[in-house]
């Protein structure tokens, strides 16, 4: 099911190297030339000397592809949510976005009872290929602009997830999206999007990936592992698996060697690539930046403990924030997100103790 | 067809469809009662001018959306009511395969998304619907249902902005039936017409006697005149009473009888017979076979759904995803 | 931590039974008499000749404190949210409510972005004592009014979360959540209202409980052992504590003991009880009506797989809703709706196969 | 207090505090240029007059509500700057223990619900203040900060539309400057004035210059009246306009430049400073000496944040739960 990083078609053999705002426009920009179908609808997106959405992926598209497709709306996230499920029902194929993922919430209903419901209540005669667009992470905002939300709508039938690490996968992955038939929330990680042709983030990593010209698509639910590994298997999505494989360096100055499982999607899950790798190492850990109770960690630890039961020889541990809201002071901020220390100090305990 | 000119034929249809929406609530009614179909439904007898009056509007291609009270819109555009009562009964051949049920009733294909039983829900659907249209450069609009309680919540406000500012093709329309469940629509908004918030998106907002199909046809002709030639929504509230109580449970005692009486009085399926046949556009005797034809696309349409297949428990599984 | 049926408080030794609705009903006018404080506010609650709310709960709570007090409010779920949240933090303790859970959605933003973090986002100034009463459960309604929702707000960190599954636990925990000074999520499984002075459900079950006249007050966080057993610990919640007991009644007399654990709140959890049983019987299943993928057991199994690495001797398994939303057609309904059928199956399976 | 009666001693006191919000977002701007503040700032310079214009209505248990950008708000309402400032620096001394940062400053118990960054969010919240102060039987009121994009979203209507049915003591204050984020306002509604909402829930609109600090102030004078008197919400929109950009990392290329010059020239601060040494309130050494104590006192925030100790990283576990 996974593919190893060396076997991604044409990932390494390019030269060009873009950050994550790059890729995704490019994905967008891509996309809209081919089908004409596909609409951009949000806040601030194309509004002439304006940002090009909170984050500027959608800059410059407005120029290229004009008002009426790349649509600027009023501050009404429900509405954003619902008018995209019905145009994508009527024919359309919108790409979404909120600012901030924590908006999301204020679309919920239409996202998670009309979008996610609308096929399978009519009986399969209707399809709704949308993609909402939301940045996750904490950044430094407080509670209200920084939490990750891939459970809740992980949680959510009819709903696929899609979280890339780096701008190879979210360029494949973006495209992918926005071909599904179905609804997609799609998160993009804010510390991730780069400093090139991006708003600049305090603490943000510089991700800067192989992108190949030649078109690419990257397939749901295929895990990857970005780092292989036959000691331990760390599963992580977005910010996390950056920190999983700073992790896994440092813990191979130690001699253990991590497995660092990239999700990539986490509906449809590949659950095979995980559950291989967990057999193979014997031991698994999940880690993401959403708060620990309820996690999507929560379905890997439980799904996994079931259908590897015997087959692991120490407890499936999950490091994930604890169970607060994003707290705004860097001190506490620091201690909430996830740490490499962490990570490794996990990893090791359950490698030396079990 | 023009506002202006509905021949005797369409008044004939139009009367027929009335007719149809009447009957079958009423036979839904005997066979919840009989124990015969599952789960609950919210009727709309007495609404059936502003469900059928809206419709006469409609061309093909056109969408409605609907709400949790969808039965007369279902039939008023059009839907086989084969169809719609073998989804009732849930069966396998149903308009959503079982699957849906009375909430959530439509055929995008035949003009109708699947009514949406969250109140308020539907009309950013709608509006999408119709930026759909609009970007397509479809000729068509959609028409879209909803209830006087949903004009308080958030999404109404939000989509019909949206379709206001974009000059969308679409048609709000609120059936103002004087009560959200037990609730009176006045205590729970201070204007007096849900029309009056139209100024507040800067689009016309129109009442009309919701009884009286022609007037709705009419005020609705002209809305999606406007809608059609790119001049953007109306905001179209028809008056209008339901006979029955809010869902099946309900016996509706929160309403004073003189006005529930006061509003048989002007039953809208009796209302336009009598207008019909005064005006000699139906005989008594074609007013009689209307009423028997209904009876007999009813009695098919039951027998159909009765003898219909239904899902197998595993369909549970499918239609999740595309 | 957890109490055993019999060491409740009077439960059993009164001689008056009551239904859920009765009992949750002379829980808000218990609270509503002990405290001025306490409001009720919500869509179709009070209005003379009407309804008590969806359910009936309410029925004659206006007669007897008047619409001062039990304020029927516009179809406006998130200001119904936010407005409970705002009079919370203004002083008084609202118990708001929402006719079906599945509008919860639409209040999500003021549950989880407002009442939920006011307290934490004042560094700890600001208490928000509220209640949102939720009815869960599927009930031939369809997709938009069946919903189970309560991981969803498990994982959301500030809101407690309580589902009781019979009138005793129900007035006891009604009280202890009005008289909490977070907000509560109070899940009501419309299967469980019964008859008697409520709306007839079909398919309902006629759970009558006793219910002592003399006040009491069930805690938060402790666990009850619906059932003791020895072979195997199964975890369940509102209407499916009640299938697990069918189960557990069948499986006896196949020679198989199961303890049944009525988790009553999953915010705060009863870890304790839960792991203790666990680790006695050294079998775990978990059964709720939710979707699967990221149900609240999936948290059950992922903690408690760690917790009790190594005391099992059974993969930890949870009979759940498929990843699909709630079909209509009864015929589907059932195989959606976890049956007793499954858990005994799947019991049976973990008992014999391990 | 009472509007017609405004005295020197009042009027110098509203100028102080918007000097106090100029200067106090000048040196946050400064601090974040010099990296010295963590997170992002939306500032509010040129709103000063609408922030102290409405707070020098309030009274002692009124609660206002704010937005992402509640500096000015917070100070207009008489939040101590020392722990304003100490928010800003993320520390444990800050009026949310550096739990909140600039987007939640508040402190209820001085009269302000910490501030919701998410846009509408706090108008419900708002609304439930008022109901808790009707039903205490308090005259307190709330007072409910929004800007002209909050008028698109749900929360907006569904809140409005309860504290009019109500009447509730709440005065709604929209501060249309213009824009949101990068969207001017008539791109995203068709009214010229959100106060024309004011209609659709049945409750007065008035539209006032949100920079002539005295007029902002009896306008809400007469809208606290209305709320304190039983007599419902008032909808008070207040044009005014932001100097900088957003957020931190905005330039507002998307406003045309002689847009900003024109009302630069009608900056409230100065436009204040000068009608009241133009009307002899203050002499041009009073004045001075405002400025200079507002520096003073800024100075000894900046202090008082920079030496206050810092949250330990374990304080994010605490205040989850009451
Ligand atoms: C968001 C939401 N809140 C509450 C309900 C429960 N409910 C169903 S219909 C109804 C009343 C709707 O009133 P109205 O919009 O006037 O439509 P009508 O029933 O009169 O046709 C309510 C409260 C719901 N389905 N959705
Ligand atoms: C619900 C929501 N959507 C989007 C945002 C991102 N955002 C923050 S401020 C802002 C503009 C708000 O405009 P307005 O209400 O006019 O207030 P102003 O910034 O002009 O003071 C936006 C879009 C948000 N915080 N909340
Ligand atoms: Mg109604
Ligand atoms: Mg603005």
């Amino acid at each position: 099911m996974s593919l190893p990083e060396t076997q991604i078609p044409a990932a390494e053999a390019s030269a060009r190297k873009l950050t994550m705002v790059e890729a995704l426009r490019e994905a967008l920009s891509e996309e809209m030339r081919r089908d004409e179908r596909v609409i951009l609808l949000g806040e601030d997106i194309g509004i002439a000397g304006g940002f090009g959405g909170a984050f500027t992926v959608t800059l410059g598209l407005a120029e290229e592809f004009g008002h009426r497709r790349v649509v600027d709306t009023p501050i009404s996230e429900a509405a954003i949510a619902g008018v995209a499920a019905g145009a994508a029902a009527g024919g359309l194929r919108p790409v979404a976005d909120v600012q901030y993922g924590d908006f999301l919430f204020i679309a919920m209903d239409q996202l998670a009872n009309q979008a996610a419901k609308l096929r399978y209540m009519s009986g399969g005669k209707i399809s709704v290929p949308m993609v909402m667009r939301a940045p996750v992470g904490a950044t430094t905002r407080g509670s209200q602009h920084g939490q990750s939300l891939e459970a809740f709508f992980t949680h959510v039938p009819g709903l696929k997830v899609a979280c890339p690490s780096n701008p190879y996968d979210g360029k494949g992955l973006l495209k992918t999206a926005i071909r599904d038939d179905n609804p997609v929330i799609f998160f993009e990680h804010k510390l991730l999007y780069g400093s090139k042709g991006a708003r600049k983030e305090a603490g943000g990593i510089e991700v800067l990936g192989h992108v190949p010209e030649k078109e690419y698509l990257i397939p749901f639910g295929q895990a990857k592992i970005a780092r292989p590994g036959r000691d331990i298997t760390i599963v992580a999505n977005l910010l996390m698996v950056h920190r999983s494989l700073q992790a896994a360096r440092i813990l191979a100055e130690r001699g253990i060697e991590a497995e660092v499982i990239d999700v990539r999607t986490l509906v449809p899950f590949d659950w095979d690539a995980v559950a291989e790798s967990a057999r193979r190492t014997r031991k698994l850990m999940i880690v993401e930046e959403d708060n620990l109770t309820g996690g999507w960690g929560a379905e890997v630890a439980a799904r996994i403990g079931d259908i590897c039961f015997g087959h692991l020889d120490a407890p499936i541990r999950r490091v994930a924030a604890p169970d607060t809201p994003v707290p705004f002071a860097p001190v506490m901020e620091r201690f909430y997100i996830p740490s490499t220390d962490t990570i490794v100090a996990t990893a090791q305990e359950l490698v030396s103790s079990y | 067809m023009s506002a202006s000119t509905l021949d005797k034929t369409q008044k004939a249809g139009m009367f027929r469809r009335m007719v149809l929406c009447r009957k079958f609530e009423e036979r839904v009614y005997y066979l919840f009662l009989e124990g015969r179909l599952p789960g609950t439904v919210h009727q709309s007898a007495g609404q059936e001018a502003s469900a059928v009056g809206v419709c006469s509007a409609l061309v093909e291609g056109d969408v409605i959306t609907s709400t949790h009270r969808p039965h007369s819109h279902a039939i008023a555009r059009g839907l086989p009511v084969k169809s719609l009562m073998a989804e009732l009964f849930a069966k396998s051949t149903g308009c959503c395969r079982g699957k849906g049920g009375s909430m959530h009733l439509g055929d995008l294909a035949l003009g109708m998304l699947p009514a949406i039983a969250i109140v308020g829900g539907g009309i950013p659907l709608a509006t999408g619907q119709a930026l759909a249209f609009q970007y397509l450069g479809r000729k068509n609009i959609a028409a879209c249902f909803f209830g006087d309680g949903a004009a308080n919540i958030g999404t109404f406000h939000e989509a019909i902005n949206m379709g206001a500012i974009w000059n969308l093709p679409v048609v709000y329309i609120c059936e103002n039936n004087k009560y959200g469940a037990s609730t009176s629509v006045d205590k729970v908004m201070k204007v007096e017409h849900v029309s009056e918030r139209a100024a507040a998106y800067g689009i016309p907002g129109v009442t009309v006697d919701g009884n009286d199909v022609e007037a709705v046809h009419r005020a609705m002709w002209s809305a999606t005149e406007r809608a059609r030639t790119g001049s953007g929504p109306t905001l179209l509230e028809l008056e209008t009473y339901r006979f029955s109580g809010h869902s099946r449970s309900d016996p509706g005692h929160y309403r004073p009888q003189e006005e529930v009486a006061a509003w048989k009085q002007r039953d809208p399926v009796a209302l336009y017979e009598k207008a019909l046949t005064d005006q000699g556009i139906l005989t008594e005797e074609e007013a009689r076979q209307i009423h028997d034809s209904v009876e007999k696309e009813l009695e098919e349409a039951v027998k159909f759904a009765e003898e219909s297949p239904s899902p197998a428990a595993e369909d549970c599984l499918s239609d999740v995803f595309a």
